[in-house]
């Protein structure tokens, strides 16, 4: 695994910015772990809604990767993120193919032609996304979908940047307040998605696409802080 | 799981091989990306009519394409949407000048990737427009949800769209009467048993020997509640109490009775159904001239029935008797 | 057992009365005793055809009946044959003073009882002959069993036959052509679950998880052999060998092919079935010119499918063609 | 219960001819049985056959029992049987109706119109039904079908006629006999009936048809011998 570490060794460090190689390993470090989860996010899925998330996701990852491997080396991030955005709508159908498309396409957006995305860019990315997301799915925080994982996510996002975080920090809290998002949809009602069908038999059932998104950023902050 | 299939990544697509094979007379197929269309298509200067979603619900979409019904139908993988992919190459194989009209079941990836594709196939210069069906009563409002969905019903609108299409409505009209018939269509279901998705191998949900969920939704989700089997009488007033509530049916009225399959359920017991809901029906002062009775929108193997209750008038009746020539409904030709 | 039902006791007439009121267009319902015959029965000058059987084979026979195909369909209770009485009164109310032709599947209670009946009705004057249905090719010998079985093959006798009777073939004629429809047709099925005949409640046998009973009987009676579950390809050859073989079917013949439905199998399984049966009939250098594709011949609730093929010819061909107006099958008009 | 025994009382006895009252009882009896033995009936059938068998005996007989009510009191043994004939015929459907309604319609035959049964009407009577069902069903002994509980029947109710027994224990011996015949069918594999599509796997089951008429003529003997 390449190494964006520009101090000393045998600490975790974060890169000043994130570059086309950190947008890379996301994507592929994101693939691993959502395949590694398909049977779980189709359980989650099962439980409120048709049992397809895990699948869904696994479909649309693993068709953006052998399109990773043919981009040429100076590909920016951002037409990465494009990439995955329109391969995602492409493969994914469901409700969450055009959400994550719609996601990846506003965060392509966001970073457009910039060589690297800093401090600043990331939160504004995370929130391009997010806003993406409220603006195909129109979900309210509260609605127990992957809003209710990305909100919080993009929230504790700006406030690390605020308080002086770098992008690696800035990821990680991100990545803490995803996980936490996905779990307190565990006790909602949902008001959006198929799980809303369910009234309050979807109470103690964390949604799929919330948790399906804190892996997603998960993996963003794991490829961007490393270890020696 | 035992189920009369390959690999389950190849159910979607070798079953369109089948049917294709099948229905050579009434259907051509696109395999890459997979839509299904009249081997007449495009009809120039007609209305294009395209439907899909999730695929596990045969005969719907691709069941009712042909003469006087659908274009083209765009089947996603088992119970997910197709992409957007698919749905703008079938718009563009439809489209004989006059437009094409989206019918899409209210489901939030259905609506979403037709979205995306009306998208890309407006900015291609087709003109595109969207019915969304939302006939299920069981599914109250949609402040609380994500709106009512779209099942058996979805059915009638295909069938009286297509007429209108076929005799040369334009796109406004086909829009309008497509919207009328959503309009006026209710439905309710309910499952004696889950069903099992090829991929994920297990039910999709769990129901006791002796219970029954009311108001299922045609992918297993839930409805209203979970109660004790009863005699099929008592479960078909449950399902009409609200159906005639909402639109609300009144005395007087002439209607459609469809009684739809949801795929595990012996014809006899459609009609022991059909029976008592004719019964109900009859009793409120409301006629029944119109009925179809079988596995139209269907849930894999799912043990179970729906009641859809159209309010008809003698344009949609007349469009209803219009010819129709598809492998799943067919008369007049 | 989950069925929707009332009193297993009432099954086969609640399912009449819902027949009659969805199909009064098509149909009129004797009640007692209990027979389906076309609205416009008896039809002055024309063969009539009579089938029955046991219920829970729906659609066959009651879904058939009507233009072109039954003049009458006289259901027993499910799995059992009727009883004489409701076959004379069927008989009675079809003939048209051109003779009946009664359609029986080989099975002894049928052919037993159908043949009291005939010989009540002829003791009446009325000119009645019996065509028995044995297509079923997993069972093998008639000297070591009561003879093989009448399975799906018989709603291909059924339409063209019933066509013969319509254009005005004599009952010479319209037997004939039955029993060469019968001699050409060969059918094998396979069951992945039993089903539950509702007065018994419990399954009427039992297979493994992983386990499929290749040649099964429509009553869930034992085939060939007892296997684990295969893919659809691999039970389709088991299928389709012993049906070529048996006629046989040649290189350069032009076939019907017909995938039925056992019941409870989704039809996505159906056209996976039919898109390998096509395949192999190919190789052969099989020419598939009509195909059929559905629920026709089922066992209540079972999953399974059979598999028939009929080497056509001209005639053959043209009949199958012709119009036809029933609950279950419909072309043409 | 009516009794027919002319002889001391504390002993088994038989009536020296069977008389209508005898009829009735019989079938009386033999719905009563048939009734209670209806699930065992439908196990049975359901093992090797389609689970219908103590079903529509039963059906049968019930529609019989009314209409035994309703018979005016000279009606003679044979009218009787043949009213049993011509409802089993009209009610019970599958193979069995006209399989029982021959064997009734032919018994009555035997009977003509006389007032009583001796012992060599029996057999004749018994011979009677049992030829009926061969003439309808072409079974041959040992294709595990009814005819091998009711051919050893008629044999042994000949036996014990010619070696002088009356009508009770001719109907004991007929009974006996039967009811062996039954079990013996277990061993056999069917070649008639819908037993004869499982091959080897009818081995162990008996046949229900057998075992019904077993049953029922148990009941004739049953209600002919009579203990005060
Ligand atoms: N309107 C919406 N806005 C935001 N997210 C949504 C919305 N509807 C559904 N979702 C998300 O999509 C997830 C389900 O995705 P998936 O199972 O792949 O699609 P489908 O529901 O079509 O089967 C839900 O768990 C939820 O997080
Ligand atoms: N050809 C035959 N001759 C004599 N008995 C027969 C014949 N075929 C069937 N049977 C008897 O009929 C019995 C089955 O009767 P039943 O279950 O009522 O009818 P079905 O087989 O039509 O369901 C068998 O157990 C057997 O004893
Ligand atoms: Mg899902
Ligand atoms: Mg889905
Ligand atoms: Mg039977
Ligand atoms: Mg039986």
């Amino acid at each position: 695994m390449s190494v964006e570490s520009h101090t000393s060794p045998d600490q975790p460090q974060s890169a000043a910015t994130l570059d086309t190689a950190w947008t890379l390993r996301w994507i592929r470090q994101g693939a691993e772990v959502l395949a590694a989860n398909r049977p779980a996010l189709n359980t989650l899925d099962r439980d409120i809604g048709d049992g397809d998330h895990g699948e869904n996701m696994d479909r649309g990852f693993q068709a953006v990767l052998p399109k990773l491997d043919a981009l040429a080396d100076e590909t920016l991030p951002g037409a990465v993120l494009k990439l995955v955005a329109t391969t995602l709508i492409s493969t994914v159908g469901g409700a969450a193919g055009p959400l994550y498309g719609t996601a990846f396409l506003k965060a392509a957006g966001a970073v457009a032609a910039a060589d690297g995305i800093d401090a600043a860019a990331l939160v504004a990315v995370l929130t391009a996304a997010r806003d993406g997301i409220v603006l195909r799915g129109k979900a309210e925080s509260g609605d127990k979908t992957m809003i209710d994982s990305w909100t919080p996510a993009v929230d504790a996002a700006a406030a690390a940047h605020a308080a002086g975080s770098g992008v690696g920090d800035i990821l990680l809290a991100a990545a803490d307040a995803a996980a936490q998002g996905a779990v307190d949809t565990e006790p909602l009602v949902a008001r959006k998605g198929r799980a809303s069908y369910l009234g309050e038999r979807a109470i103690g059932h964390r949604d799929p696409g919330a948790q399906s998104t804190a892996l997603l950023l998960r993996a963003a902050a794991d490829v961007a802080t490393v270890t020696e | 799981m035992k189920k009369l299939i390959n690999d389950p990544k190849n159910v979607v697509n070798e079953a369109a091989a089948g049917f294709e094979a099948a229905h050579a007379d009434i259907v051509r197929v696109s395999h890459d990306p997979i839509f299904i269309v009249r081997h007449d298509a495009p009809v120039q200067g007609k209305v294009g009519i395209v439907s899909g979603g999730g695929s596990g619900h045969e005969p719907l979409h691709s069941g009712f394409v042909g003469y006087g019904m659908l274009d083209a139908a765009v089947p996603g993988p088992v119970f997910t949407s197709p992409t957007p992919d698919p749905i703008v190459a079938a718009t563009q194989a439809v489209n004989g000048g006059a437009g094409v009209l989206h019918i899409v079941k209210n489901y939030t990836g259905d609506v979403l990737n037709f979205e995306t594709a009306a998208d890309l196939a407006s900015a291609e210069g087709i003109d595109v427009r969207a019915v969304v069906i939302n006939d299920d009563v069981a599914v109250k409002d949609s402040l609380y949800t994500a709106g009512r969905r779209g099942v058996a019903g979805t059915v009638l609108v295909e069938k009286i769209a297509g007429a209108a299409a076929e005799r040369g409505d334009d796109l406004d009209a086909v829009v309008a009467v497509a919207e009328k018939v959503n309009s006026r269509v209710r439905t309710m279901g309910v499952a004696l048993t889950p069903c099992v998705v090829p991929h994920a191998g297990e039910p999709s949900f769990v129901l006791a020997d002796d219970e029954i969920e009311i108001g299922i939704g045609i992918h297993g989700e839930p409805g209203r509640e979970r109660i004790k089997l009863e005699p099929a009488d008592a479960i078909v007033d449950r399902l009409l109490g609200p159906i005639l509530e909402d639109l609300p049916f009144d005395n007087g009225d002439e209607v459609l009775l469809l009684v739809n399959g949801m795929g595990g359920t012996p014809q006899i017991e459609l009609y022991i159904v059909f029976r008592r809901a004719a019964e109900v029906l009859k009793e409120h002062g409301i006629t029944v001239t119109r009925s179809l009775v079988g596995n139209f929108t269907t849930s894999l193997e799912m043990a179970g029935a729906s009641i859809s209750v159209l309010k008809l008038d003698d344009e949609l009746t007349t469009l209803w008797d219009a010819p129709v020539q598809t492998a799943a409904l067919r008369w007049g030709r």
